[in-house]
Formats: structure tokens, C-alpha cells, sequence
């Protein structure tokens, strides 16, 4: 392997995370941007021609190793390692509709669920799979959520854009969402129409 | 549902246990209507109202899901709608269907559920791949720069100014009550449950007009002895009970 | 790689701490002692011969991947040079409302973010960007923030002067708080002319 690959293998090996591309960059202020993506190219190759019990993936907006798939079973016998819990369905839906409406607050979330989903996003952001991102306008000034990297991660994502778009799933989305990001709006916006919009969307 | 299902005795007192809904099969009162629409293979443009609200109201209760809140409030919202589709109505006056925000909301959450599909799946796939667990630990590294501009600053005053200049100022669109309505559908969910809050009659998404139509309409009935309303102390939930004794009279 | 080769470094990829030569064994019963010794010994060769950035060593009674020492220093300083510290919304806000309306105690802060503001302020503190100027009269006699040199020199300005649009902003902030305005304000007149005028009288 080039120098580079495996400095970028050494790297990638040292996190538990996926390492970002500009981190990768960093490593080797001299290297430019195609020379680094040539070297995980390398790396990547050399997983997979070479054989190895471990791949190169793109994922969360960044590179990761991971096991491959064909051993987590013998691992998860030995005992070396098991596999996280699955997702609680709520979870799941809360999760989606964050996903494709973030910015979002939490009394829409329960609007499209049509359950309290207080407890629910609690635990996903304890979880580090949601974080705040920012407060909507109107009254009482609600929070409202995004999606984090490790939610990328732990679904296998490299960005938000690989999920289906909207138009492609079966059932049109809803043309407008009633959310008022702060750093969107207009600043002559009257409160009105986003405290209507937010009410009873 | 197969008659294997045990008839849900409601406990005594107390409050309900809350894992009810955990392990029920349904994620939310919207999960099982859809359910309800795909097993009676209707037209969710063109519900049959009555009959779906009726399958609702006699399933949460086999599936004892009529201690739950959200359930009973969408019983509400189902009785609701039918109360409205009995009305008469002007043919020359625009008529909305009162349909069409449940079917909005139906169609927006089997969306949802089509993204749960695709996470699910691309989860699995993701937990089958462990990553990189055991790392030596590291002297910490100092205190990482501050990244701080100048305009973001200045944003951060124009949204200060933003959120300080605009009150919340609303529009009051006046809005005719419908107290017999409300009453019809009081009457339903009490028959449903011997005693409930006023939240599960309304939601979030009430319209004020709504909230009062229950309202008057929880003091009508009250006058005519066929409930209690009781509030244990200021702003506490308000609760309602049938009122046994005048139904024995 | 052998296939069994393969498996331990999948395996000792995931295994969250050092793993004894008796516990591999558990990842294949039909594989014996010596086999699965002759497969760490392969591993090793492969990193050491094939030139990886990581190496297999035995410490302890135990077997790990480890990234080569001389990469270290280099993650280290990409590590350090990619993440900037970022404040959030939450913090720029605040670090506003205190630059342009210093002397200021915590609870006015709070009543022009309408949240709480305590570990906020905690954090701005911590980095040196507010400190404590002094303390107002009256009750408790609560603590007064003011911004530090530190803060001007994070954005380039030499007195505070220089920051822009002070007069708007202090427009802005002597308008009595929004409930009283609402209540004041003819219904149909637009929100925003309503906090102006009452903010120059």
C-alpha cells in the first residue's frame, strides 16, 4: 500500500466513528483532495481484493471500516461484540418524519403520528440520533429538530439525500410544511400566519 | 381479530397501566385506522364513515386500547366526522368534505410508514457490521479553536430582533357552534368508557370552536344529569363519569 | 488471507477490549489451538509484510489491532484541526443580547430569549468571551455580564463601538414584552410597525 493509504487506514482505524473527509485531509495538509480520494480508493481495493474480514464504506458523511456482514453471527457467539437493540416502531416513525420534515417541532411530529411523542424524543436524542437544531417563531418559541451523523450512521447512510425522495415514495407528501425555520424566515413575515400555520396544519 | 383475545376488563381504579399501547400491535390510533381501511378494503378517498368509526370504537376496545388517550380522541374525531356528515346540507352553499383533513392525515402517515419501511431495512443492514470498538485511550487533546464570525453574530441579533418585534398576534375568525354535535359525541364515547378526561375528547389540534361546543355541551348534559364533570383542584385535567345513579332512576 | 484469518480480524476489530487466545477459539469450535495460532501469526505477517497502518500484538494474555505509533501524532492534529468549536444558536444569541445591552444580569437575558440561560452563560464564561462586571441593587443583588477583550478580539473589532446596528438593536430591546404589545395593538395593523413606533416613544 502507498504511504497515504495507510496513514489513512491507521487513521480510519483509531475512530469508532465515520471520519469525515476534511479530518481525512487533514492528515496530510500536502496531499490534495484527488490524491486522498485515490489512497481510500486504494484502501478500499485492497479490503476487497486482498480479502479481508473487514470494508472501507462511505457513511454518515464520512469513511468508516466495519466487520463484514458475514461474521457478525460468529462474533455475536463468541461473545465479542453484539449487535445494538433495534428501534421501537415509535421510534422508527418519529425518526422518519424527522428525517424528511427537519426542521421540526414536536407538536407536529405528534400531528402526523397522532400520538405523544414527548418520552420518544427524549430517548432518541439521548441516543444522539436527533439534537436540537434550532427554535421555530411564534409563541412559546418551540424547539425544533433535526437529524444528527450517527443517524446516518446507524441507518448506513452516507447522506440525507440516499433516502427515497419524496415524489418517488407512493403517496405524495403534503406540498407545504407549516414549520418556520428562525433562520429562514422572512424578516416581514407577519406571526400571524406562522402561529395559523403551526395551530392546525 | 380471533377470538383468542380475552374481553378487556377496564381495572377498577386507579390509573391505566401505561404499557397498553407498547404491546399493543399498533403504533397509534392513525396505524390502526389504516389497518381498519386495508382489512375492509375501502376507498380511502371515499370512507364509509359510520362503519369504519364503528369497527374503530368496537377494536380498541377487544384491544382494551380504549384507556389510551389518543385512541379515544380519534373514537372522538371519527364520531365527529360522522355527526358532520349527517348534517343537511345547502347545495348552493361550497361544501367541505369533513373527510378530507382525515384523509390528508392518513395519507401523509402511510407516507411516513413507507420511510420506516426503507430505515428498517437499511438499518438491518447497517447492524450486521460492527465497527471498530476497543480504542487505546488517548491523552486529551487541548481545547479545540473557536470558530466565530462576525455575521453569524449579526444573525443572531436578527433573530433577536425578529422573535422581540413580533408578538403572537392572531386572527379571530368567529365560527358557529355545534353543541349538539359535541353532545352526540360525548354520549358515544361514554357509552365507550364510564369515565374520561376532557383532553380525550380534544386534542392539540382542536379548534376553539370545538373545545367550546364540548364544553357547552359537557354543561348541557351535566344539567340534564346524564354526567358528573369534576376538577380535583385549579388547571388539573377536568373529569367526566357518567352519572350512574340517574341512569338507574 | 485464510478464511479463519480473516474472521479473528473481523473479530478483533469489534471486540471492545484485548481478547485471550481461549476466547477466539469460541469464534470456531472446529478450528484447534493451533490453527487459530497459526491464523494470528498469518494476520500479523499480513500487517507487518503487506506494509498496513495498523499491527497485531499480544499484551497481556490478550491479542489487538493497534495503529502504528508513527501515525499517531498526524491523527492527533487532524483530529484537532478539523473540529473547530462552533457556539450554538443558543449561545450566539445570548452572546448578542449581552455585547450590545452590557452591563446585564441573567434574568434580563432570559426575558429577551424567553428560555433559560444558566449553562449558557456558564459555557461563554468558560471560553472567556463574558465575565462578570458587577452586580446590580435590589434583590440578591444579581450578577452583571459584560463581554471581555477576548470577545473582541474572536471578531476583529477594536472597542465595542464598532459593532454594528447597536441603535436598532437597542430599539428593539426597550419594547415592552410581547404580551403587553399584543394587547395594545389594533388587530389589523402589521405586527412589526406596531413595535417600532412604541420602541421610539
Amino acid at each position: 500500500m502507498t504511504p497515504l493509504a495507510k496513514l489513512l487506514e491507521a487513521a480510519l482505524f483509531a475512530s469508532a466513528r465515520p471520519v469525515p473527509t476534511e479530518e481525512l485531509r487533514g492528515l496530510d495538509p500536502e496531499s490534495s483532495p484527488a490524491a486522498i480520494q485515490a489512497a481510500l480508493e486504494e484502501l478500499r481495493e485492497h479490503y476487497d481484493v486482498d480479502g479481508h474480514g473487514v470494508e472501507l464504506i462511505e457513511i454518515g458523511g464520512g469513511w468508516q471500516i466495519l466487520t463484514r456482514a458475514e461474521y457478525t453471527e460468529a462474533i455475536e457467539r463468541a461473545q465479542l461484540a453484539s449487535r445494538p437493540h433495534r428501534l421501537s416502531a415509535a421510534a422508527l416513525e418519529s425518526l422518519a418524519i424527522i428525517a424528511y420534515r427537519q426542521p421540526i417541532g414536536r407538536l407536529e411530529v405528534e400531528e402526523i403520528r397522532g400520538v405523544n411523542v414527548g418520552s420518544v424524543l427524549k430517548s432518541l436524542h439521548e441516543r444522539g440520533l436527533i439534537d436540537v437544531v434550532g427554535r421555530a417563531e411564534g409563541l412559546g418559541r418551540p424547539l425544533l429538530y433535526g437529524t444528527t451523523p450517527l443517524f446516518l450512521e446507524h441507518f448506513g447512510l452516507r447522506h440525507l439525500e440516499e433516502l427515497p425522495r419524496a415524489d418517488e415514495l407512493a403517496v405524495a407528501l403534503r406540498v407545504q410544511s407549516p414549520a418556520v425555520v428562525a433562520e429562514q424566515a422572512p424578516m416581514d413575515e407577519p406571526v400571524a400566519a406562522v402561529a395559523a400555520s403551526s395551530g392546525n396544519g | 381479530m380471533s377470538d383468542a383475545v380475552a374481553p378487556y376488563t377496564p381495572p377498577a381504579d386507579g390509573p391505566p397501566p401505561s404499557f397498553i399501547v407498547e404491546l399493543s400491535a399498533f403504533s397509534g390510533p392513525l396505524d390502526l385506522l389504516l389497518a381498519l381501511i386495508r382489512e375492509e378494503q375501502v376507498d380511502i378517498y371515499d370512507i364509509p364513515i359510520a362503519r369504519i368509526a364503528q369497527q374503530f370504537v368496537a377494536r380498541i376496545r377487544t384491544l382494551g386500547l380504549n384507556e389510551a388517550a389518543e385512541y379515544l380522541e380519534m373514537a372522538a374525531r371519527l364520531l365527529r366526522i360522522k355527526a358532520q356528515l349527517l348534517l343537511p346540507r345547502n347545495e348552493e352553499e361550497q361544501w367541505d368534505d369533513p373527510r378530507a383533513e382525515l384523509v390528508r392525515r392518513l395519507l401523509e402517515y402511510q407516507q411516513m410508514r413507507e420511510i420506516v419501511d426503507v430505515l428498517e431495512k437499511r438499518g438491518e443492514e447497517r447492524r450486521n457490521q460492527f465497527s471498530r470498538a476497543w480504542l487505546p485511550s488517548q491523552p486529551v487533546p487541548p481545547q479545540a479553536p473557536l470558530a466565530l464570525s462576525l455575521s453569524e453574530l449579526l444573525a443572531s441579533v436578527d433573530r433577536i430582533l425578529r422573535v422581540t418585534r413580533q408578538p403572537g398576534v392572531h386572527d379571530v375568525v368567529a365560527r358557529a357552534l355545534d353543541v349538539p354535535g359535541a353532545i352526540t359525541i360525548i354520549r358515544a364515547v361514554l357509552e365507550l368508557r364510564e369515565r374520561l378526561r376532557l383532553t380525550d375528547l380534544l386534542n392539540n389540534g382542536s379548534e376553539p370552536w370545538q373545545v367550546l361546543s364540548t364544553v357547552l355541551g359537557l354543561l348541557e348534559m351535566a344539567k340534564l344529569g346524564e354526567l358528573r364533570v369534576n376538577q380535583p383542584k385549579p388547571f388539573a385535567d377536568v373529569e367526566i363519569s357518567r352519572d350512574t345513579a340517574s341512569e338507574a332512576a
